[in-house]
């Protein structure tokens, strides 16, 4: 599984370069729009330790903002999950921060927070947590009747169970939709180290963005997908793991 | 080919540093040379000399840096005016703070730079010049907004000196701040900012249109910077940059004359070639390209 | 104990025909009771009422349902499920009172269900899983516990057994027993309410079972029971 | 509905705002930092028609582009649901399109689109497909058996059907997520117009950013808000319809 | 026709007992049989490894199933939903061949769900639900059709009626009926499968069954053949 995703993240990544190396070649553009393939292999080589040490930089605030993401859904999906008021202001409070985007509300986080890891966290976090929090609320306002139906009329469906239930019933939904918001969580720690970081992968594509270097950009994008592949697979696979455990 | 579509990308977005630019599409000075041209703001995602291959401009304005690497790397660019003969990118300090009088009066302070940003290889020469160690001050990353000098975090933080040199004084003065400038100029160190691109296709086909618009676009400038103009000028900005007020648009129009036309002997519009080879010297020297492109060959005085 | 229906009607939809239509009948003995009639006939719609799982007199619905000298009313119906994540025995745990825990014990041998304490409930068969689920309703506090097919899918034997057995141990509950067993419901129930079609005035008719309370192995059946059921429905 | 949305969007932006000027006055900050209420509401007063318009303008963009997010997240989550190599591949791609943040995406779109309302489009979706996809993928890739088993067992189960089984049984997940990503293509808009255009909010506060105003910043989050709040209130409501057509 | 086990057995799990296990049987005349057994005996196993819906011979499973001059081999059960969208009859009408529609018609008619048929699933009755699942499937082509308490929830006298019809009506086909009731399993089928518990061997008999085709109304039980479920299961 692992490998494949491997492989099939080549397949996609040679195929969009091809498609680059096509225009440039039909279009006749110079190296400056579209690199050579060279020199984005020069590039590639020279960069890639490096970059692959700001990736594994970025990473590490991608997983921890991603966990925090995914606690801050599950206690807004699960607060905002029934149709009270409180649950409604939850949910409306949730859905506008969502709607600034990042870039407006920076400087007030910086305000707030300084501009240190935490302010990147939270950046990146709030980015990730948007579509995980749509999904537990999606889920976490169905109810399960069959299941919940003893609980409920025997005055025993506390909250946290109604949450399990739902939870389980819905397990491969919710793996799927917590693996796929590693990507974003990355993303949104790529804009963050953008917007205000000097270090990671986001401030290298910043730098390399200032300097019109698509080579170095090109690069940082491989880099960015082969490891995003490898963390995906083995999120998935934890994921099938605990499925299975909590299956049996 | 009169009436043919030309388009003409900018650096950025519309603000009094494109001024000319403005005045001469507002006042029909394109038309009056039989050019069709649509002038399009900027943005930092933006790249005129891309645009220029790719056929989705057909002139532009790029920085010289900028201008420098598309030639190390081939691209057929040509550099037909230099609109500001003093780069606007200065920085900016308090002056509850001791003055910057020699570039070793920099040492122990906070600096704001931006990583990749031409204000970074500019502050670099600078420190470079002066003999100043990286460990003797503090580099502090610039992004999007200014509260960390607004926060004092950083001591000096880069501006473009014509525009928010101008907002960011008037916000500080309300508060009683006062704030001074350092200008590269002033230490010797000449980097060329925004001039005026085209590609060497343009100019081979259709050198006749090349001149028309330079033509156009310097009676524009010449025209937008003329004091007698002031109140025309005034009007054809605040049709494109509602956020600014009057006063700050007419304090920003001053300065923005200086920086365009330091003396009246200067013609605007000038290239100035010892500058832009001390820029690509400045680059060379610091690993920004390889080896020399010699620009001087991209600067074609029509 | 006490529990009576007057002029009770409901209706699913405002142009719909009604489901119930002015139903009167009263309960007020303990023990198990039938509530009998064809499939549609309104049963689970009558035990949800009941039970308060649906409103009585709102817009839909009108008479009223009395109830005395009883608090907990159940509603279990046999598609019910257990959650997946653990065996059956680790949720059944979990809602059994304390002082329940060898009624339970009992309960899960009588029923058969030992050997699969262990299973989680996606593994089971129908039949057992109707099972476990009338199981964890036996062993809460209620006063009135509705049966809605929960024995559908077991066999027959062993479902004359559980009855007989829930007879025996909840002398004094009151059991109503949704069943589409003629001879079942003849010969174990006490009274046997009898939804008609909703056309015909009385909609529902009382008989009497025959209310075995043990295995009789020469017992004939209830034929006069079944003949009175099959001609009142 | 809408008009409690709207309130409670109102009481969470002043919970905000206050925030804002306890911190202003509890660290005595200047108001460069941040404004004073005075200028807050002078500033508000003067731009509201202004911003509003530009909100409208980014609105039109926001609806199209989440329509096009729609489709398309369905397109790649239903090719997406098999576990076949296809599917598998399709869902990659996508999965890597999203890790690669749009910042460093932007210089490629345009040279692949030029800087027409299409590349803004494009930027627009992108950053709002994702969240819906993976519900979909979700959604879409977990059968329900008991409905589906005669179809499948008699040789009948068309994708088109499995999907539509598959929608049905989770309409109320997706009518969530498709009503909750009404943000996603809001923020993605003024992301879009914010790195491109030159029209719309996102460039007045690319502006406002850039001139250090934080009193329009807010101002401009102000109209942003209470239009989204519109927005969701009647997209909530055409839901609420869709699900009652449906089911009768 | 004709449709053989040979020594089949299963397993859910390495280390569990097998449910079935060295299983022999064989039916070679078309017609309504049974497949009877106590709950959890493994009849719904045996019933998706028969129509393909369990893989024989993998890890878990062994032994043989012979098929012949049969193709479409359908198996149902009585938790099946149709789709909620619209109304029944318009998910009856889109998977009815051209040339069933009378025969679709008469089945529901026949059934008594008319009534019904601009009503979405599930806002059916329990045993509604089971007929109209196994109007569908009746309508198809098919050579084998497993019923899993497919009538489960559905009175007895609706049930009886049912049973007759489909027997008269498919005459040159299997249909394999599962099912708890005693004396329908005994009266109206033809063969009766009984499985036993898996600790017994041969863990199946069959019972003839008294294969009446029609009403009876002065039939006496079948009460040697129930003696002899009885005592098989
Ligand atoms: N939610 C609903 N909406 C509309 N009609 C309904 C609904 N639930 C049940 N009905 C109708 O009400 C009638 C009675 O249904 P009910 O489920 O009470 O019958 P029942 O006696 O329990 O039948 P069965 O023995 O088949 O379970 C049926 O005709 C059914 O179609
Ligand atoms: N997926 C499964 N995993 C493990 N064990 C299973 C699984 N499915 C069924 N079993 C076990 O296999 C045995 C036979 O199950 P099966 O469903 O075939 O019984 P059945 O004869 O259909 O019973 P019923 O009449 O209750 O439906 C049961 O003991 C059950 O617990
Ligand atoms: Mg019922
Ligand atoms: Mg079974």
């Amino acid at each position: 599984m692992l490998l494949r995703r491997i492989y099939q993240f080549l397949i996609i990544y040679c195929a969009g370069i091809l498609l680059l190396f096509l225009l440039k070649y039909g279009l006749q553009l110079s190296d400056y729009v579209i690199p050579s393939p060279i020199e984005l292999w020069q590039t590639g080589c020279a960069e890639f330790v490096r970059y692959f040490k700001d990736v594994a930089d970025t990473l590490r605030v991608a997983v921890i903002g991603q966990i925090i993401s995914v606690i801050f859904a599950f206690i807004v999906g699960i607060a905002g999950r029934k149709a009270t008021w409180v649950g409604s202001i939850v949910k409306v409070a949730a859905y506008n921060v969502q709607a600034y985007p990042i870039v407006a509300l920076a400087p007030i986080i910086f305000i707030l927070l300084g501009d240190g890891f935490i302010a990147r966290l939270l950046i990146a976090s709030m980015i990730c947590y948007f579509p995980i929090l749509l999904s537990v609320i999606g889920i976490m306002s169905e109810p399960v009747v069959d299941i919940e139906h003893f609980y409920r009329c025997t005055g025993r469906l506390r909250w946290q169970l109604e949450v399990k239930i739902r939870a389980f019933e819905n397990l491969n939904k919710l793996t799927t939709v917590i693996s796929g918001s590693a990507t974003l969580a990355m993303a949104g720690t790529i804009v963050a180290e953008f917007i205000a970081a000097n270090a990671g992968i986001g401030y290298s594509i910043r730098i390399a963005l200032y300097q019109s270097d698509l080579a170095r950009i090109l690069s940082a994008l491989f880099v960015i997908g082969i490891t995003l592949s490898v963390y995906q697979g083995l999120l998935e696979w934890a994921g099938a793991l605990i499925k299975k455990g909590w299956e049996t | 080919n009169a009436g043919e579509k030309l388009n003409y990308r900018l650096k950025w977005l519309f603000n009094a540093s494109v001024v000319g630019d403005l005045y001469a599409d507002v006042h029909h000075i394109f038309t009056d040379h039989g050019l069709d041209v649509q002038v399009k703001a900027g943005g930092p995602e933006r790249d005129a000399i891309r645009e220029l291959e790719l056929g989705h401009a057909q002139f532009g304005v790029a920085s010289a840096d900028q201008v420098i690497r598309a030639m190390s790397k081939g691209a057929p660019v040509i550099v037909i005016a230099q609109l500001f003969q003093i780069n606007a990118l200065q920085w900016i300090y308090r002056d509850d703070q001791p003055p910057i009088k020699r570039l070793s009066d920099l040492k122990g302070r906070t600096i704001g730079i931006t990583y990749g940003g031409n204000d970074e290889t500019i502050m670099r020469t600078l420190l470079a010049k002066g003999g100043i160690n990286q460990k003797e001050i503090t580099l502090f990353s610039v992004r999007y907004d200014y509260t960390p000098f607004f926060q004092r975090k950083a001591d000096i933080w880069p501006v473009y000196r014509n525009t928010q040199g101008v907002f960011l004084s008037a916000k500080l003065a309300k508060e009683d701040e006062t704030l001074r400038f350092l200008d590269p100029h002033d230490f010797g160190v000449r980097f060329v900012a925004n001039s005026v691109v085209t590609s060497e296709q343009m100019i081979a086909k259709h050198p006749q249109t090349v001149i028309k618009f330079k033509q156009a676009l310097l009676q524009g400038w010449r025209e937008a910077l003329n004091p007698a103009n002031q109140k025309k000028t005034l009007n054809t900005l605040k049709q494109f940059d509602k956020d600014t007020s009057e006063t700050i648009l007419t304090q920003q129009l001053a300065i923005t004359r200086t920086l365009i036309q330091p003396s009246p002997d200067i013609k605007i519009g000038t290239i100035d070639t010892a500058a832009w080879k001390e820029t690509e010297q400045i680059m060379q020297a610091q690993g920004l390209i390889k080896k020399p492109v010699n620009v001087e060959k991209a600067l074609r005085n029509l | 104990m006490f529990l009576s229906c007057e002029n009770l009607t409901l209706k699913y939809s405002h142009n719909g025909l009604p489901v119930l239509d002015n139903l009167c009948f009263e309960i007020t003995t303990p023990g198990l009771h039938a509530l009998f009639g064809h499939s549609g006939a309104g049963k689970t719609s009558l035990a949800r009422l009941l039970t308060g799982e649906l409103p009585v007199s709102d817009k839909f619905s009108s008479g009223a349902i009395k109830i005395r000298n009883m608090k907990t009313l159940l509603y279990s119906y046999n598609t019910e499920r257990l959650p997946g994540w653990s065996a059956i025995s680790h949720h059944l745990d979990k809602i059994t009172p304390a002082s329940r825990k060898t009624q339970k014990d009992d309960l899960i041998t009588l029923f058969g269900l030992e050997p699969y304490m262990d299973q989680p409930f996606n593994r089971l068969s129908l039949g057992q899983k109707n099972r476990i689920n009338l199981v964890r309703y036996l062993v809460q506090d209620f006063d009135l516990l509705v049966m809605d097919e929960s024995l559908a899918n077991v066999d027959e034997r062993m479902r004359e057994k559980i009855i007989l057995n829930i007879k025996t141990l909840y002398p004094d509950r009151l059991l109503l027993y949704i069943s589409h067993n003629l001879i079942e419901v003849a010969k174990f129930c006490d009274q046997i309410i009898v939804l008609r079609a909703v056309t015909r005035q009385p909609q529902c008719i009382v008989v009497q079972g025959q209310n075995h309370r043990g295995y009789q192995p020469t017992a004939q059946l209830p034929e006069r029971t079944m003949l009175e059921l099959m001609n009142a429905a």
